[in-house]
């Protein structure tokens, strides 16, 4: 039976993009945690919230998770919910304006792509709020920009990755490059060495985010390799990658996959472990609070502390002892984020 | 960097891996010749593919059987087929024109029927991704233990067997056997084949519903074959690859055999070269299969000899 | 002597007219069928085909919308056309599309301190070369070496389309802001000038042009320019400028008008298309004419590329102002339908473009209102595509022309030619 | 004699042209009967009718008595009926084999057997003297060839009636004769033949029956022995025709045209043009005879700039224009008109205008600047068309819907209507009816006296004499010899053609190259 990851309680904290980074934590732990009494969420019952995604809403990916935060928020305070799928970053602009027109209050744009087009429909319509996953805009007050904290879930994957290789060496699977990837990837690197020096961390790109097929030949090749860890983060690429370690896993041969973004264990429950989740409901989840609470816009990096990415079950895939190393740091690093050398940025 | 990529060159894997990347390629492009030969040109095979694709997954999802899921995906293919050749051979519309229109409209029909097919409800989404069950690999006896040549050729899933098979059947059908004889006459000169009596759109109707069959077959790969699950737009262009291959290979089938495996090495090296870390751009790597195609082209093939009656619909006049 | 009968004027804009009326009722008849589809989805498909309206033509709002699609098809379509016409079957408009935004935007955002009327012209010019020059390698081949261009310029796409996406993440030099990333100084190399990604940011897109770049806004023209001296105190003027969809339109589609007509007098009233036409209509026919056909291909291809080019530029000058992954994909792609569904004359390539443009910006409406998923979107445009070409096909203006021409051959009294020569013999 | 096929009352129109007019027709069993018309008089389309390609509006056919519907070549085929098309229905790419059993079940479907089919190619050639080799393509043999692979073709189809549309159009005299005694052997054979030809001495050589057909009608069926050629002709073009009609004489000017040692390659890359030499002056036509294939066509083309030299020189009013482009020699005042008005002699999607200053658009009094001027060219258009009396509604009408004479007469007007210095004239007549062809005969002569030195190409002996004022007979790509007119004996000419004879000035006819 998995031993269970340890899920901090979800309090909402924003983080500026500044030097005194402790100094405001405190201030704003407190200040949410009254909050908390009279409960601002509320109003948000029969609020009307559309979603633009980029992609197929059953990719089992990036906008599978849109839609998950979706329902999340619908079936938690009975928001109104609507998407819209495929939407090519030219038409964003006039779907969101669509929404606006007809009467949605909240408009949430998932991708860094719509960047521009979601400055120019919040400046039209300031009385609506807007939420953009990835963007980096700071200073429109109905605009919402969201990303996950970089560098804690590349180094605590990369530590557990070290501690799950046999053969010390671990390889990615990734869609895209883009610098906050980047530095998830060398992150990885670093918390790898920590846990097993010896262990080397090796990536390559798919070119695309749903395209199993080459996805599951880059996971061949790299288990070729050597490598007998896969960390996947292709989306729809992934049940490649997993396809790749369940034919090598036939041979009688040790190979672990770890999930990134979701946990993909589901696809090959004794070779996948959980791996790092993004947990898109709670991130948006915390966002509409903030608007609940009246909060202005800006941009927000969320980190483990906000509870919305964590770490995922082992499954028991990874002998007990590890699977405890990794927990201590998590809890380490909870307990005291400069006792561990994670480096974090908020900035990406 | 030079030795890793000689030591990539060498490795089994990679050559187990051109078999893998090469074979939905070959069967939709040798599948397509005769179609081709007759003067219809297959730009359609990514439709083809996309529909053989979905086919599968419904075919193998509800009956539980990836090889029921293969006869779908032949027919799915096959219709397909027919409704180009109603647009290419009966209306006579552009054919290039009408590939783009089903291979756009194919884009979402078959998102749509994987949905309906698999949506846990009506209007829900369908939140895991889909597995079903794949074909496995079948060892042939004897070859499959020759050291090399056992692992890399016959120790694959049985679509790619029928690949090889293809090769030889193909020429064997349009050289030695009086439909093939016909569909030579159609493609180089309708009219001489009408005076004899031979039905022009007949001949090709049939070869393009093959091609059909041949492309739904090689998307079946894709989906059930080389994994077990559908992704829109899974066939990523190699529909128009196949296209490529098959004007490259000069509508012969052991030079369209070698376009595709041109194709389908290149491809499945740079994936290799990836898993290096080499301090390539990933991007040249995704180009580096066309550009070898383009160059390889430019530089050996040379001017291709199009059938005579390519791309042109045909009708009698006077009647 | 050419006698004509007094109908033939009226017979002869009819007959025009069947060029237009023909696809207009196909897609009716496409619709019709896609309906059927909206209806086995549990959608009602009259609301759903008036959302689609509503969202092509029904506020300023979409109209602008539709403007802003269509203008970047025009020019893809008109390069389709142009080729296609000439013997020239430019399949590449799609990465021709693509560089020309990528030097477009190059020029954009390098050229920063340049005044607009110099600068936009500029970025236009870059774009043109660079889709001219894509285009050109499969023309040079076809001419020199008889090489099919439907391949050639099929497979530069893929090639022109991962060499913008890697030119998106090469780093490109800014004056305005200190080049360092991740406290890692960003070395100065040849790819930091062919490179276009904003520095500033952790994903890959370029940084925006500058305002000067930008195509003007038709309502920044109207409030300024000398129309503003006529109407500037009328009501509905100041309404008019004021809304913010006139705001937001540019010249873009204006200026996609503009080549349709240039392109219409370079096609059928200058030596270049006539010869261009020629070529494209019979080689050979052309070859004992006198005109150097391997050249004419060769410009065919240039202009055909530089058209899709500019195509390219208007969309990033006009309306994105930056080029990121997957910006505007299939717009060259698209150009073939537009083009053989236009009829091949400029004219039919605006028209389809206005359907086509107008079929993408009523199609998210469709969604929002009825939750018609893309996926049913694409049939209806397939089938939308299917059967206009379909129908263009039922060429009843040469049908009737035949026609009447033998009526009237008839009527002119045709004898057989001899008895007249006899005397002469 | 039994009767085998019975046409009665059959009509065919295509739009704008009755092709064929209540036409009756009866052919017996070992006949060989001609079909007897001038260009577009409905011989093609009433076979294409009996052979199922088109179907008569009206009309019944009759097969041994029985009534017949033929609705496609394959009904055709099954009764026995054969045809050999006036533009053969081979398939270049594929074998001689491969195209006689086309279409055909073989006796083991699905598979081909072509060693059998060879092995009867080879019979029956030996029997009617059709010597082919079976497993040559079609595209290595010369049409003499071909046509024996099409008469094959439908013997191998146990035909019992066999349709020859023109099949003498594209043979040397010496074929002739040979297609000649195969068709003998096979009309005793009990075979029935229809032979369609406008040529009378072959008809009379040949037929016993003759059917005239005229607009589409039947003019008469006549014995073919008790017919002369004067008569036949008349009821063919339905007037007394002048075979030889004598032009003014005019004594020729300057030198215009030059050629020295001239030699060229064809399509094939097999030399066509080796080592000729002649001259052109002002006011003179010069004929060139030959039979098809013999290498003035190509040897025009490198006059005209369109084919590259291999050796020797063209020069043009003492200019040396060897190495220049068509266009140049356009602007040198050079008219050419190409043999085939179908395929290079027009663009038949293009409108008349357009055709009309194909070939001067460029030059400046029709274009400024590369901007065509619509005005210019209409004027253009409406005063050519007007000159050359080119029936049409109207100037903006594509050239594909004009009939063939007039399309001719457009190409005629696009050349003559700048008073060129030279004319080269390939062919001009080919597939034109007695007016349009006495109408293109006008207009040379009409060139020659304005001053233009004309080289006149022809297939045709009879307008080759009437028209010229020298004739050189090219075989084989030399010249076998130049004779003035006047005293040109038809007979030597015929064997000059036949390539067994040279003589007259047959100024270094490149032996050292032959
Ligand atoms: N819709 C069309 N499709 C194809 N060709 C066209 C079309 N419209 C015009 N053309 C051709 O373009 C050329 C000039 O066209 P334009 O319309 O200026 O003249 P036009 O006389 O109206 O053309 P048309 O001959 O069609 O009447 C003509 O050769 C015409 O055949
Ligand atoms: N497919 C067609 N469409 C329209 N008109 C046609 C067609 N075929 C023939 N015609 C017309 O019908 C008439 C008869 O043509 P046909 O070819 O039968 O004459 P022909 O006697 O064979 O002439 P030729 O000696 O040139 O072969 C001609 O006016 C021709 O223009
Ligand atoms: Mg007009
Ligand atoms: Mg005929």
């Amino acid at each position: 039976q998995p031993a269970p990851a340890p899920q901090p309680e979800k309090v909402v904290e924003t983080v500026v993009v500044e030097k005194q980074v402790e100094v405001e934590k405190v201030v704003e732990k407190t200040v949410v945690v009254e909050k908390e009494k009279e409960d601002p969420m509320a109003a948000l019952n029969g609020m009307k919230m559309a979603g633009v995604l980029s992609g197929p809403v059953n990719d089992g990916g990036w906008n599978t998770n849109a839609y998950k935060a979706l329902v999340n928020l619908r079936d938690k305070y009975g928001l109104e919910i609507a998407y819209t799928e495929h939407t090519k970053v030219e038409d964003a602009a006039q779907v969101m304006r669509d929404y606006a027109d007809s009467g949605y209050q909240i408009i949430f744009a998932h991708g860094y792509e719509y960047a521009d087009q979601v400055k120019q429909v919040a400046q039209e319509y300031p009385d609506l709020k807007f939420i953009q996953t990835n963007g980096s805009e700071a200073n429109i007050p109905n605009l919402y920009t969201v990303t996950f904290a970089a560098g804690e879930g590349g180094y605590i994957i990369g530590y557990t990755a070290g501690l799950t290789t046999k053969a010390n060496k671990v390889h990615w699977v990734v869609g895209t490059e883009f610098p906050l990837m980047t530095y998830e990837l060398e992150e990885s690197a670093r918390g790898c060495k920590a846990s097993n020096p010896s262990c080397e961390v090796t990536w390559s790109f798919v070119g695309s985010w749903n395209d199993p097929a080459k996805a599951k030949e880059l996971a061949k090749a790299a288990l070729d390799n050597g490598n007998d860890v896969i960390i996947g983060c292709a989306d729809a690429g992934d049940v490649g990658s997993v396809e790749a370690v369940k034919e090598f896993a036939q041979g009688e041969k040790y190979v672990r996959f770890i999930s990134w973004v979701a946990d993909r264990n589901y696809m090959a429950p004794d070779l996948v472990l959980g791996g790092w989740q993004q947990d898109v409901p709670v991130e948006i989840e915390n966002i509409v609070r903030m608007i609940a609470e009246g909060k202005p816009g800006g941009h927000f990096s969320l980190d483990m502390t906000t509870g919305s990415h964590y770490m995922n079950p082992f499954y028991g895939l990874i002998p007990v002892e590890n699977e405890q190393k990794v927990v201590d740091l998590i809890n380490k690093y909870l307990a005291d984020p400069k006792s561990v050398d994670i480096k974090v940025r908020y900035d990406l | 960097m030079l030795e890793q990529i000689v030591a990539v060159i060498l490795s089994v894997e990679l050559y187990t891996a051109v078999v893998r990347m090469t074979t939905p390629l070959l069967l939709a492009a040798l599948g397509s010749i005769l179609a081709e030969r007759s003067g219809v040109v297959t730009f359609s095979m990514e439709a083809m593919m996309l529909l053989g694709a979905v086919g599968a997954i419904i075919g193998s999802g509800l009956t539980g059987s990836a090889w029921l899921g293969l006869c779908v995906a032949m027919l799915f293919g096959a219709l397909v087929g027919l409704i180009y050749a109603v647009w290419a051979v009966s209306i006579g519309a552009n054919q290039i024109v009408t590939s783009v229109a089903l291979n756009l409209g194919a884009l979402g029909l078959s998102s749509i029927l994987y949905v309906m097919t698999f949506a846990p409800a009506k209007g829900e989404v369908i939140e895991q991704v889909i597995q079903v069950p794949s074909l496995p690999a079948w060892k042939i006896p004897l070859l499959g233990d020759i050291p090399v040549i056992g692992t890399v050729f016959f120790n694959q899933i049985p679509i790619v067997y029928f690949g090889y098979l293809l090769i030889p059947i193909i020429w064997f059908i349009l050289y030695k056997t009086t439909w093939g004889l016909k569909v030579r006459a159609v493609g180089e000169h309708p009219h001489a084949a009408d005076t004899v009596g031979i039905s022009v759109a007949g001949v090709r109707y049939i070869s393009v519903v093959i091609s059909g069959i041949m492309s739904g077959l090689a998307g079946a790969f894709l989906s059930i074959g080389m994994l077990n699950t559908f992704q829109e737009g899974m066939s990523a262009g190699r529909g128009f690859i196949a296209y490529t291959a098959i004007v490259f290979g000069k509508w012969e089938p052991l030079g369209v055999a070698l376009g595709t495996v041109l194709f389908g090495a290149a491809d499945a090296l740079q994936l290799r070269l990836q898993a290096m870390n080499l301090a390539i751009p990933y991007q040249f790597m995704v180009a580096f299969p066309y550009l070898v195609t383009f160059i390889t082209l430019v530089v050996f093939v040379g001017k291709a000899v199009w059938p005579a009656s390519y791309g042109m619909p045909f009708q009698r006049e006077g009647k | 002597m050419t006698d004509k009968p007094k109908t033939y004027i009226w017979q002869a804009l009819l007959e025009k007219s069947f060029n237009i009326l023909i696809p207009v009722f196909a897609i009716l008849a496409a619709f019709l069928i896609s309906g059927i589809l909206i209806i086995a989805w549990g959608a009602n498909p009259l609301e759903a085909y008036k959302a689609l309206l509503a969202g092509a033509f029904g506020t300023p709002n979409a109209i602008a919308t539709t403007m802003t699609r269509l203008s970047p098809l025009v020019f893809t379509g008109l390069a389709v056309s142009y080729g296609y016409r000439s013997g020239f079957f430019n399949i590449g408009a799609e990465g021709q599309f693509f560089l020309g935004a990528l030097a477009a935007t190059w020029v954009g955002i390098t050229f920063t301190n340049l005044p607009g009327w110099v600068l936009i012209p500029l970025c236009a010019l870059a774009a043109a070369l660079a889709g001219a020059f894509l285009a050109v390698i499969p023309g040079l081949l076809k001419a020199l070496r008889g090489f099919n261009e439907v391949l050639t310029t099929l497979l530069l796409n893929y090639v022109a389309i991962q060499y913008f996406e890697w030119a998106l993440r090469i780093e490109h030099y800014r004056p305005d802001i200190n080049v360092t990333w991740d406290d890692k100084p960003i070395k100065w190399t040849f790819l930091n000038w062919i490179g276009v990604k904003d520095v500033t940011q952790p994903f890959p897109q370029s940084p925006g042009i500058v305002e000067a770049a930008e195509l003007p806004k038709l309502g920044t023209l109207l409030k300024t320019g000398l129309l503003n001296q006529l109407f500037g105190q009328a009501h509905w003027y100041e309404e008019f400028v004021a809304n913010p969809a006139v705001n937001r339109m540019t010249l873009a589609p204006i200026i996609a008008l503009v080549f349709v007509v240039i392109m219409y007098f370079v096609l059928f009233r200058m030596t270049v298309g006539f010869q261009a036409r020629a070529v494209g209509v019979n080689p050979d026919a052309a070859r004992f004419m006198g005109i150097n056909v391997p050249r004419t291909i060769i410009i065919t291809s240039l202009i055909s590329g530089a058209l899709a080019g500019l195509g390219g530029s208007i969309e990033v000058l006009g309306a994105q102002h930056r080029v990121i992954p997957n910006f505007l994909v299939n717009a060259g792609f698209d150009g073939i339908p537009v083009a053989l569904i236009g009829q091949l004359h400029p004219a039919g390539v605006f028209l389809s473009a206005l359907f086509f443009g107008a079929l993408r910006a009523g199609a998210n409406k469709m969604q929002i209102l009825t939750q018609v998923p893309i996926s049913v979107v694409y049939v209806i445009q397939a089938l939308a595509i299917l059967f206009a070409i379909a129908g263009a096909l039922l060429d009843l203006q040469s049908k009737i022309k035949i026609a009447r021409l033998a009526k009237q051959t008839e009527a002119a009294g045709e004898q057989p030619v001899a008895e007249k020569e006899v005397s002469g013999a | 004699m039994t009767e085998l096929l019975r046409l009665e009352k059959i009509c065919k129109t295509f739009p704008g042209v009755i092709a064929n007019d209540n036409v009756d027709l009866s052919i017996e069993r070992g006949e060989i009967r001609a079909l007897l018309g001038e260009n577009g008089a409905g011989k093609t389309t009433l076979m294409n009718c009996v052979y199922g390609v088109y179907r008569p509006n009206s009309g019944k056919i009759f097969w041994k008595g029985k009534e017949v519907h033929i609705h496609r070549a394959r009904d055709a085929i099954a009764l026995g009926i054969g045809m050999v098309h006036q533009h053969f229905m081979l398939v270049p790419p594929l074998t001689v084999a491969e195209n006689v059993i086309l279409g055909l079940p073989s006796p083991r479907e699905p598979l081909l057997e072509l060693s059998k089919v060879e092995a009867q190619i080879r019979e029956s050639g030996e029997k009617y003297r059709l010597l082919v080799d079976p497993k040559a393509r079609i595209w290595q043999l010369p049409v003499g060839i071909q046509q024996r692979v099409e008469i094959l073709k439908a013997l191998y189809r146990k035909a019992e009636l066999l349709i020859l549309d023109e099949p003498t159009a594209v043979l040397t005299p010496g074929e002739v004769e040979e297609l000649f005694v195969i068709l003998r052997k096979l009309a005793e054979d009990g075979l029935a033949i229809i032979f369609i030809s406008h040529k009378l001495e072959e008809v009379r050589a040949i037929c016993e029956k003759v059917t005239v057909l005229r607009g589409g009608r039947v003019v008469d069926t006549v014995n073919a022995c008790d017919t002369s050629a004067r008569e036949l002709a008349k009821m063919m073009v339905g007037r007394e025709v002048f075979l030889k009609f004598d032009k003014p004489k005019i004594e020729p000017g300057e030198v215009v045209l030059s050629v020295k040692n001239l030699s060229a390659r064809d399509n094939r890359d097999l030399p066509a043009v080796r080592g000729v030499s002649f001259e052109v002056r002002r006011h003179e036509i010069l004929g060139i005879a030959g039979v098809d294939g013999n290498g003035q066509t190509e040897l025009a083309e490198v006059i005209a700039g369109l084919r590259e030299a291999t050796g020797g020189t063209v020069s043009i009013l003492g200019k040396d224009t060897t190495k220049k482009t068509p266009r140049e020699i356009i602007a040198m005042n050079v008219a050419y008109i190409p043999p085939d008005r179908q395929h290079t002699g027009l663009l038949l999607d293009f409108s008349i205008t357009e055709n009309l200053v194909g070939k001067a658009f460029w030059k400046p009094d029709f274009s400024r600047s590369g901007f065509l001027s619509k005005k210019k060219l209409d004027l253009f258009a409406d005063r050519a068309i007007r000159e050359f009396d080119v029936r049409t509604p109207g100037a903006g009408l594509k050239a594909k819907l004009l009939s063939g004479g007039n399309q001719q007469k457009v190409v005629l007007a696009r050349e003559l209507s700048g008073n060129p210095d030279l004319v080269i004239a390939s062919q001009p007549t080919r597939g034109l009816d007695i007016g349009a062809t006495e109408y293109v005969h006008k207009q040379m002569l009409e060139a020659r006296a304005r001053g233009a030195a004309i080289l006149f190409v022809s297939t045709e002996l009879e307008e080759i004499l009437s028209l010229s004022d020298r004739i050189a007979v090219m075989y084989e790509g030399q010249i076998m010899g130049i004779v003035p007119a006047q005293d040109a004996d038809i007979h030597e000419i015929g064997e000059m053609m036949a390539g067994v004879r040279r003589l007259g000035e047959a100024v270094g006819s490149g032996e050292k190259m032959g």
